[in-house]
């Protein structure tokens, strides 16, 4: 509808109920109660002289200062009788709109190079000039769409998964570490390290976990029919190598019987 | 020009291999950034394989895509962000019972002497306005995240020099600080209507008690 | 049973007129919060007007349209939210890169003697690292389900024996232990022997090595 907003949409508009107990002017009747109100409404000095320019179809640039300043002293004398606290620069106001006003009835100035040529009137002009404009702006800006007011910003929470917060390793990283750790200790003594088959090592773990929880295995069962002929044989050192570390015991009661492999510590028992 | 196929540059982290599939992440993504996020860190997401051209594209496709729904898919000043359609407020108001405060007539004075003006001094803005200037306005402004000292204007005080924040231009929905509303020159105005000016609130105030 | 159409309530204000637009609304809505949303509350943005058994419908709906994006519709204890997809994950950590965690340099040379050595107690790894091992290192590699207890040695003490898991291969990526790079890759640092031969971490390592 209407294209330029009203304050409306930013000074809520109190009801007012008051009656007139004042005896002022016709176009200056302000209901009493209403005087809070009005100095809350007008932002200052300026608002209330581009109101009372604007009401009165004053123009700008050409403002009736005698008018003007009637009109100006007597809201500010209305206030001050109600002794409501009158920002002070409303009174500054006052008296910069005598002093234009006593400006302009002074003959022209004799001497053209000084302030003769200037309007008095030209800065509060200029000044009314900015303040409407931003006074305008103000209120485009608030009927903006804003966050949070009018509408709202999306936000999808993420399903985080907690590994994602633990440190990676990569198999580099171990074999990094394990050259760092050999390179420290050749330093300080000579060591000599063997080629190893890392399948001995894992086919150990695999047999102590078979047993984990276990009394006994058969030997059998060890050798998972799907190993190749170096995994059989790997599975086969393992074990040994298991037996020579005591961790497992390898028993069979008669010849060609049933071997039996037995943890010496059940984990049962851990 | 952008019609015609742009090739993706070959993407392999266990990778989204064709336009779809990158544009369904980018969505998700975008779904669950609450501020908005530029091009090169869209591309980011893609260790930055994929050429800004295609991923922007992709973004305007998106946009397109999601034109019906009560989310719309926005270019501001810090990059793309999804927010809800004005017309959703309501519905969820409903949920949410209790309103944003509203700025005051200063507050929102004081916002667009900045935006409009900046970078600005307090000096300045109470100049403009022909009133003191409340720091709590300007706290409030601050907290918001619109508004931001940059510096000091070099005069003896070196008083504090605000401007407006990207953030600022966010939340507005806008890209740059020339997309606000134009200041309307006064004079224009005037010949335009005279009585735009004289508020409703003032008018009741004033002119009502006149009957 | 579901299946056929629901007559909806009448809903007036300013209002969704049909299902889809209701659904649009939900979707806005949904989007936009945090938290889980009962079907009460999300009742609530239409005024009550609409039966729950429409709105259960229409989120269904909506859960099978979202299907194949990044996001979906997830029905929860305390009502109906939207998430991201796992898959989804890396690319958001693209965008907000934590600096990589590390392992200490002890942490990481007690797992490479228990992937490389096991099984082996924590008396080897000592023996081999030259200083004790704190509880510490070890439960964190426990806690991260890399390394756990398979037994004990039957010596003195029953020390536990430690080895490397399953998962700590599959986080690694390896199919198996023999994967690790190959320790005869160090080439100069050791002197290698060809023999295949059992050799125990001791034997290999410390006491063999003693000359």
């Amino acid at each position: 509808m209407n294209q330029f907003p009203t304050l409306n949409t930013i000074v809520p508009v109190k009801e007012i109920h008051g009656k007139f107990l004042m005896d002022v002017p016709a176009d200056l009747y302000i209901p009493p109660d209403a005087l809070e109100i009005f100095l809350d409404t007008f932002q200052g000095p300026l608002d209330l002289l581009l109101y009372l320019i604007r009401k009165n179809n004053l123009e700008i640039l050409d403002i009736p200062m005698a008018e003007l300043t009637r009109q100006y002293m007597s809201y500010v004398e209305i206030m001050r009788a109600n002794q409501l606290e009158l920002a002070v620069e409303y009174l500054l106001m006052a008296a910069v709109l005598i002093e234009i006003k006593s400006r302009m009835l002074l003959p022209c100035s004799n001497s053209k190079d000084t302030e003769g040529d200037i309007d008095p009137r030209a800065t509060l002009a200029r000044r009314l000039i900015e303040y409407e404009k931003i006074k305008l702006a103000a209120s485009r800006l608030n009927d903006l769409p804003q966050a949070e007011r009018d509408f709202a910003l999306v936000k999808v929470p993420a399903e985080k998964i907690m590994l994602r917060c633990l440190p990676e390793v990569s198999a580099n990283d171990l074999h990094n570490a394990w050259l760092a750790l050999f390179a420290g200790i050749k330093n300080k003594s000579h060591y000599h390290v063997t080629r190893e088959k890392l399948s001995v090592r894992a086919h150990m773990s695999r047999i102590m976990r078979q047993l984990r929880g276990r009394e006994f295995i058969k030997f059998h069962e060890l050798f998972n029919p799907t190993f190749n002929i170096a995994e059989l044989v790997v599975t086969f050192i393992a074990l040994l190598e298991l037996v020579r570390e005591t961790l497992v015991e390898v028993t069979q009661s008669n010849i060609f019987g049933i071997i039996y492999v037995r943890p010496t510590n059940p984990i049962s028992a851990i | 020009m952008l019609d015609q196929p742009i090739p993706l540059v070959p993407y392999n982290l266990s990778g989204p291999a064709n336009p779809n599939e990158i544009k369904r992440i980018l969505e998700a993504v975008l779904l669950t950034s609450q501020d908005p996020l530029s091009l090169s860190e869209l591309r980011k997401i893609f260790n930055e394989e994929i050429n800004l051209e295609i991923v922007r594209k992709l973004l305007e496709e998106l946009r397109d895509e999601w034109r019906n729904k009560g989310i719309e898919l926005v270019h501001v000043a810090s990059g793309w962000r999804f927010h809800t359609k004005p017309e959703i407020q309501q519905f969820l108001d409903k949920l949410n019972p209790q309103r944003p405060l509203r700025y005051s007539r200063s507050v929102l004075e004081i916002l667009a002497i900045i935006a409009y003006r900046q970078p600005v001094t307090r000096g300045d803005i109470e100049e403009i306005r022909g009133v003191a200037v409340s720091g709590q306005s300007l706290k409030t402004l601050e907290l918001r995240g619109w508004v931001e000292s940059i510096g000091h204007r070099d005069v003896p005080g070196r008083p504090t020099l605000y401007a407006t924040t990207k953030s600022f231009l966010d939340d507005l929905g806008l890209r740059s600080i020339e997309e606000l509303p134009p200041l309307e020159d006064s004079g224009s105005l005037f010949e335009l209507e005279s009585n735009i000016e004289l508020s409703s609130a003032q008018e009741s105030i004033i002119t009502e008690s006149i009957e």
